[in-house]
């Protein structure tokens, strides 16, 4: 399958469910999606066109938080980023992982740094954060501010 | 000084705590092993359980997860026991002073002896760095004496 | 039947970073697998959000030292995507340069410590006697043994000079035949094959599932690399094989990797003796509005980096994936059923990199002077030449 | 009384000597091997001052009594073995009947000493080294006890080291025959792994159970430990010696001969030690209950044949 | 001649043997009372252990066979009653099972009674003198051994000890099959070979097969086991093997050791299992998975459990190597015959021994060291030991191990052994001298506190064990209970098979006549299906074979 047919075929399967198209570069395509329809369109990415799931990464801006799913498609060098933006009232999320167990981890992580509740998780226990960080406190948000008061941020000589 | 100081001195066994690094002063103390520099010359033996251990060396910026773990695994080392902390990262947390994982330096936590800068320190900068630790106790000795 | 947990960590001599392993065992059989990870956060993705792009690569740098190059080229990849800008051909290739012989120290270290994990000390000395070898090439080339600070958004910071290339290609060639040594102590071992072959077997469907990457993924048969998939570099101007093997197992990892420190010699090799004349930096100063991803091969997969720019000069976001990040996972598939001396080196075999995984956050407070990598180089360099000076060394 | 001098001064003092001394050659080819430099002579004895030196800890909650005794034990067994060995050397005919049978009880509680070391460490890694350390004894003590016959045997069904030896005065050594061979080869892989070495130092596996049953063991505790496996790197030579290669004898020109014999299996042992990688629990016990035994049931046959 | 001196005799071993019982007897008296304390019925239960007493004096002291089976017939029905005081579920088919076993062998041993009769025309045991040259003679040796097999435990008539040490109550076991039946039986056993039949090689051999197969396959079932007192259990019959080896060299050391073996091995099973049953009595479990950390706690129990641990393994300089060492001399001696076989026996022998050692160290670590468990680590829980009741009958028992041990041959040798066998020291040939061997030891262990005085141990410090880091607290089930440490050697190749065998009681003589009887009235019940007609089938069809049979 080329380039522009992975395109086409995904425009037409998803018309409904995509929000936005950015065809940025011959390696580089933007899809922005609606949240619902993330286990949708992944496992079509996934599993028919078998493409490889690189990484989620998520964006707190400071209207929504955005999810950005990566999926490389090896044979013709393309990388699409699934983009699914957040209400920041209601962070949540269906998991991916009933179709790859690749999206365990970094959801963890999404969920304990970005504070995303992840629908359908096994165990979305801490991944990174020591155990004594508080619950609630989310390091890579926007607003974040240093909770510890005891926290020495000077070289202290 | 007692012969026991003194075999202190010549048989130091190094243990070796990673609090939070990037893995590069880790490697280098490894290196330090390795034929090019092998500290076993000089008695030192790399060891396993911090129970063995007469120097610790702790290496990386003291995140909040090792840090509880720092203070009991020294309580749990036989005294004397000495501290050198190798890299900038355990001298003052270096590029991670802002971190939100990072909150205290390391001198804060637990008494250090001697501290060895570098990003990573040569191999052959740790192995200065013990040896002016020896030198160190030996003239706490003396002044100790006096 | 109570239920038994067997700890590997988090500061054992197995890893020399602190991860906490916690072996749900039957008598000597692993049952369950379960990981604590997060002794080794600090966050880099938040403090490279504080920092300029240029500063940025330092602390992307501190990521991981053993991927030191892999996390920068990867870094600087992503921000030459925002802008769309190509760096110049002998830039390339002092990349490919620095990029293999990065591959080279790692994959050695990965083979050392895996004797060492196997209590077969003399190859872990034997085989660290050759990458202190490879360190000296390095230390040539950047004037540094690790932390290479050699990579800036738009080339590299500096050249590498005709003069040592010489040296360099000698000291190359001396390394094949000790290698092809050790290759062959390794692989015609008996004890080695009882103690590797058809252990912590992953299979390709589980390698996909996970998506595991790298030698990793190589050994299982899944033949994906970057280099060859998705070519930056000058990989594509080189000729130079894949390394992929069948069964999945620890051995077959162990082939993967010391053949592809024989391949990735070759290329070394090939590109310092092609190695083009001309510029070496773009000078990028500005970065536009935008979000860029640069995707690498690193030793031990594909390290992956996301940033995105606002126009200003700091990333307002920068997401580090390193391969450990996918291929820990893994071990759920491969250590379960194995014993607790077989999880060990199963752990190791995917050559795993706590400190990539755990990243670093990089980000700017507003008006605290920070040291900067190359300071700290500076001042651990003078340091080391003082106390050589005073030892008379 | 006399036991007692011999017990001091040979038993302890002259046995913890040339087992420093020997650990010595094994750091230093060990590390020749490597292409590195090695420790200094003194080395070893300088390790066990220093830990003497240093404080002694005790897991919480654990048996002090048994946590601190257990070392103790394990030095006095080695102390007594090497005191039975030396007298036999020494006068070989002031000994008492079937003292073979009872130094291959007691060179089982050294291992013994630091299984009950490890387990009093309430520490799991240290249970799990211990236990590996009792299978493996269970591995190795089969194919060892038929070996050790084959000296029995040829000397006539004597078990009494003395008379061994006094067998192998007479009618040359018994490794020289073709069963003495085998039953050697047995042995000395047995007693690699009654010393924890590599491939066999599976119950101390630094890289997977952190030194296992040593784990908890600091100071004194840890002193007494490394005397005793000093120790035992004399000891357990030494037996070989007797049994296969004519003991040690101190008329001019043989003692240099018993010195060489010594300083080989001790090459042989690190050898032995630095061109393997550790073998799982598993396999080590299927190896001696497997090939070794078969070996060793081999040896003693041809041992009935007269071979 | 009077009817006593018929019906009784009182010689050395008879003697020394009496004198032993008698003093169990009164151990376990005086441990019930700490133990049974609070139980329903126990006016009978004393009484049922006074009769147990008398009867097995009655056994020892008899010198006519038809009394000494009456009496070794009413031991098998004390133990099932004693038995029948158990609290498990299962108490009462294990007291059925002993008591088939038992009664099974007994009526062999009538049996052979019968054939004795018939050889030499009497049954006073002290005037019969048989070769074993028949096949009748052959016969009747091996029926009465059957007896004596069953009552001490030896293979293959050995499956009820396991299953009566798990569900028997503690003092019971200790009692029963852990140091009275094996007293009686080995004393039966002895007194068949030494004195009522003269031996011959053949039979020796196939004694001394039967003890190293007993050592060897008691021993690795042992080493699986999952339940403190099963685990002795085996052991109890796992000892068994030595004395039968011992008693089958048919030399005097080597018989000497056995019966020195049988008085040592009562002394420290009973032992371990008084002091497990301290354990039991604590925590009220025997189940190892559940147990552990107990040393601090019960420092007593722990050390005369230990001790009878290193005994029963054969450490020296405890009882128990002694005895072993003689069996193994005795073996060695019988390489004079010019039998190759030896070396066979000697390594089960001394190879059991490891396996032993191995057994036990994982029951002293599952017991005693490693962690509490989660179910042990209630704190409200203060008491530190068990009652002086309990205690005095374990260190008795534990200090007899160390004497028996260290004077071996200046006490329990010199006054009952060689007496009773009517053996002077010069016999032996080659002595091992324990007192001797002790001193060394505590000179060595001398030295050790001399370099640990050299050290810093007289300041000690607690700290938390070191786990690489890891704070165990948060971590409960971070412990082994070492139930599982030698599953490495239970899934090893033909061994798995073995113990899947074992584990489905394919071994198990009980089992298998379970087996084969149910079968038959399996075969015969369908014959009885309750239909008129197939039972007018069935008369038909036999009326018609017997017309056939008949009018042929």
């Amino acid at each position: 399958m080329r380039r522009e047919e992975v395109i086409k075929d995904l425009r037409e399967r998803f018309k409904e469910e995509i929000i936005d198209f950015f065809d940025k570069s011959p390696k580089r395509v933007y899809i922005e999606i609606k949240p619902e329809a993330i286990l949708k369109v992944s496992d079509y990415i996934f599993k028919s066109l078998s493409a490889r799931f690189n990484i989620a990464s998520g964006v707190d801006t400071r209207y929504h938080v955005e999810i950005l799913y990566h999926f490389i498609f090896e044979d013709i060098n393309l990388l699409i980023s699934l983009r699914v933006k957040l209400d920041k009232k209601k962070l949540e999320i269906d998991s991916l992982i009933p179709i790859f167990e690749a999206a365990n981890w970094i959801e963890r992580e999404i969920h304990e740094l970005l504070g995303i509740n992840f629908k359908g998780h096994p165990d979305l226990r801490r991944l990174l954060l020591s155990d004594d960080w508080p619950e609630g406190i989310h390091p890579l948000r926007c607003d974040y501010k240093e909770w510890d008061e005891k926290a020495i941020r000077d070289r202290g000589v | 000084m007692s012969m026991k100081l003194k075999a202190l001195l010549k048989s130091p066994w190094v243990f070796h705590l990673s609090t939070g690094s990037c893995n590069n002063c880790d490697i280098e103390i490894l290196d330090c092993l390795t034929p090019r520099f092998d500290i076993e010359r000089f008695g030192m033996l790399l060891a396993g359980s911090i129970k063995h251990a007469d120097v610790l060396l702790i290496t990386g910026s003291c995140n909040r997860q090792s840090v509880i773990r720092l203070k009991r695994l020294y309580e749990q080392a036989p005294k004397p026991c000495l501290v050198v902390a190798i890299g900038e990262c355990s001298l003052s947390r270096g590029l991670f002073m802002h971190s939100y994982n990072c909150p205290v330096p390391l001198d804060k936590i637990i008494p250090v002896d001697v501290y060895i800068p570098g990003c990573p320190p040569k191999p052959e900068a740790i192995i200065a760095g013990v040896v002016k630790l020896i030198e160190k106790v030996k003239k706490e000795k003396v002044e100790s004496k006096k | 039947m109570a239920k038994t947990i067997v700890p590997i960590g988090p500061y054992h001599p197995l890893q020399e970073e602190p991860e906490f392993f916690s072996l749900t065992v039957e008598g000597e059989k692993v049952v369950d697998i379960d990981v604590r990870i997060g002794y080794n956060h600090r966050g880099i993705e938040k403090l490279s959000e504080m920092k300029t792009f240029d500063q940025s690569t330092f602390v992307i740098e501190r990521i991981c030292g053993i991927c030191s190059t892999s996390h920068p080229f990867a870094y600087t990849r992503a921000v030459e995507d925002i802008i769309s800008v190509e760096v110049p051909e002998r830039a390339k290739y002092i990349r490919t340069i620095i990029a293999e012989g990065e591959r080279i120290h790692s994959h050695l270290l990965w083979l050392g410590l895996a004797g060492h994990f196997l209590g077969y000390n003399t190859v872990y000395m034997w085989v660290w006697k050759l990458r202190e070898e490879i360190l000296d090439v390095m230390e040539i080339l950047s004037g540094n043994r690790n932390n290479y600070a050699m990579f800036k958004p738009g080339g590299v910071r500096r050249d590498i000079k005709q003069e040592d290339i010489p040296d360099v290609i000698k000291k190359l060639d001396s390394i094949i035949p000790s290698l092809t040594m050790i290759k062959k102590a390794v692989i015609d071992d008996p004890v080695i094959h009882a103690r590797t072959k058809g252990i912590g077997v992953l299979s390709k469907e589980d390698a996909i599932n996970y998506a595991a990457l790298g030698p990793t993924s190589r050994a299982s048969g899944v033949a994906r690399d970057v280099r060859k998939d998705a070519p930056y570099g000058v990989y594509d101007k080189i000729e130079w094989n894949m390394i992929v093997t069948k069964n999945g197992d620890v051995f077959d990892k162990v082939i993967v990797r010391i053949l592809e420190v024989l391949e990735a010699i070759k290329i070394m090799k090939e590109c310092l003796l092609t190695l083009p004349k001309g510029e070496i930096d773009l000078n990028i100063k500005d970065i536009p509005p935008g979000e860029g991803i640069g995707h690498v091969e690193a030793p031990r997969g594909e390290t992956f980096h996301y940033v995105r720019s606002d126009g200003t000069n700091r990333p307002v976001r920068h997401k580090v994936r390193a391969p450990t990040f996918m291929n820990l996972p893994t071990f759920k598939a491969t250590v379960v059923g194995e014993t607790i001396s077989d999880a060990t080196i199963i752990l190791a075999a995917i050559d795993p990199c706590y400190c990539c995984t755990e990243r670093m956050a990089v980000r700017n407070i507003k008006g605290t002077k920070l040291y900067n990598g190359e300071d700290l180089i500076r001042l651990s360099q003078e340091k080391t030449e003082k106390i050589k000076r005073k030892m008379g060394l | 009384m006399i036991y007692l001098f011999y017990l001091i001064f040979y038993g302890f003092l002259l046995t913890a000597i040339v087992g420093l001394l020997a650990s010595w050659i094994d750091r230093k080819v060990t590390a020749r091997v490597q292409y590195r430099v090695g420790p200094p002579v003194l080395q070893p004895l300088i390790d066990i001052v220093k830990l003497l030196g240093k404080e002694t800890l005790i897991p919480k909650g654990a048996s002090k009594m048994t946590f601190l005794g257990a070392p103790l034990a394990g030095l006095a067994s080695v102390i007594l073995v090497s005191t039975l060995l030396w007298v036999n050397n020494v006068s070989s005919n002031s000994t008492f009947l079937g003292d073979l049978i009872v130094v291959i009880y007691l060179l089982t509680i050294p291992s013994v000493s630091i299984i009950m070391g490890g387990f009093a460490s309430r520490n799991p890694l240290a249970s799990l080294g211990a236990s590996r350390e009792m299978k493996l004894i269970l591995g190795y003590e089969l194919p060892f006890v038929l070996a050790v016959f084959v000296p029995v045997i040829k000397s006539g069904f004597s078990i009494r080291l003395g008379d061994i030896l006094n067998y192998q005065l007479q009618n040359g050594v018994i490794i020289g025959s073709w069963s003495g061979f085998i039953a050697f080869v047995v042995v000395v892989m047995c007693i690699q792994a009654k010393l924890a070495l590599v491939p066999f130092d599976i119950a101390e596996a630094e890289t997977e159970i952190v030194g296992g049953p040593l784990i908890e063991y600091s100071g004194s505790g840890l002193a007494v430990y490394r005397l005793m496996k000093n120790m035992l790197l004399f000891v357990l030579p030494f037996f070989l010696m007797i049994l296969f290669m004519g003991g040690l004898r101190f008329d001019g020109i043989h003692l240099l001969w018993g010195i060489l014999k010594y300083v080989g299996l001790v090459a042989i042992i690190t050898v032995i030690r630095n061109t393997n990688p550790r073998v799982r629990i598993d396999q080590a016990v299927r190896f001696f209950w497997g090939p070794m035994t078969v070996l060793a049931s081999i040896s003693v046959i041809m041992a009935f044949l007269g071979l | 001649m009077n009817l006593g001196n018929e019906l009784f005799k009182f010689d050395a071993l008879a003697n020394f043997v009496g004198i032993f019982i008698t003093l169990f007897s009164l151990l376990i008296v005086i441990y019930s009372f700490g133990f049974m304390r609070q139980r329903k019925g126990m006016f009978q239960y004393y009484i049922y252990i006074i009769l147990t007493l008398l009867a097995s004096l009655g056994v020892v002291f008899s010198n006519n066979l038809i009394l000494l089976i009456v009496f070794w017939g009413f031991l098998g029905l004390l133990l099932y009653l004693l038995i029948g005081f158990g609290q498990k579920e299962r108490t009462p088919s294990t007291a059925k099972k002993a008591f088939i076993i038992i009664g099974g062998t007994d009526a062999l041993m009538l049996l052979g009674l019968a054939f004795i009769w018939k050889i030499a025309g009497s049954l006073t045991m002290d005037k019969i003198s048989i070769a074993l040259n028949t096949k009748v003679a052959i016969w009747t040796y091996l029926c009465l051994a059957a007896g004596a097999f069953a009552k001490a435990g030896a293979m293959p008539f050995h499956t009820w000890v396991p299953d009566t040490a798990e569900d028997a109550p503690t003092p019971v076991t200790a009692f029963l099959p852990a140091s009275l039946d094996k007293l009686l039986g080995i004393y039966f056993l002895a007194r068949i070979t030494l004195d009522i039949f003269q031996m011959n090689g053949a039979m020796n051999t196939l004694l001394m097969g039967l003890g190293s197969f007993t050592i060897i396959a008691a021993v690795m079932m042992a080493l699986v086991q999952h339940d403190l007192k099963r685990l002795l259990g085996y052991h109890a019959v796992s000892q068994v093997g030595y004395m039968v080896l011992g008693i089958g060299t048919g030399n005097p050391i080597g018989i000497a050791g056995g019966l020195f073996h049988m008085l040592n091995n009562t002394i420290y099973k009973s032992c371990l299992f008084l002091g497990g049953g301290a354990v039991e009595k604590r925590t009220g479990t025997t189940d190892l998975d559940k147990l552990g950390g107990f040393a601090k706690i019960m420092p007593v129990t722990f050390v005369t459990f230990l001790i009878a641990s290193l005994a029963i393994s054969g450490v020296p300089p405890f009882n128990g190597f002694v005895s072993k060492w003689m069996v193994y001399q005795g073996i060695i001696d019988t390489s004079k015959d010019g039998s190759y076989l030896w070396i066979l026996w000697l390594v089960a022998a001394m190879f059991g021994s490891a396996l032993t050692l191995a057994s036990f160290m994982k029951l002293v670590h599952a017991v005693f060291l490693g962690q509490r468990s989660k179910e042990q680590k209630a704190p409200s829980d203060n008491r530190k030991e068990t009652s002086s009741s309990m205690l005095i009958p374990t260190v008795t028992l534990a200090s007899l191990c160390v004497i028996f041990g260290v004077f071996a041959y200046q006490i329990p040798l010199k006054l009952f052994i060689f007496p009773s066998l009517k053996m002077t020291d010069t016999v032996f040939y080659g002595i091992w001298s324990p007192g001797l061997a002790t001193g060394l030891i505590i000179v060595g262990i001398v030295v050790g506190i001399i370099i640990y005085l050299l050290g810093t141990v007289a300041k000690t410090r607690e700290t938390e064990i070191f786990v690489g880091g890891e704070i165990v607290k948060e971590h409960p089930e971070m412990r082994l209970s070492g139930t599982e440490f030698y599953n490495t050697i239970k899934e090893m190749g033909f061994l798995r098979t073995i113990y899947r065998l074992a584990e489905k009681k394919v071994f198990d003589i009980y089992d298998i006549g379970k087996t084969i009887t149910s079968g038959f009235n399996k075969v015969l019940g369908t014959l009885h299906n309750g239909v008129l007609p197939t039972y007018l089938a069935w008369c038909l069809l036999g009326m018609i074979i017997l017309f056939f049979i008949l009018l042929r």
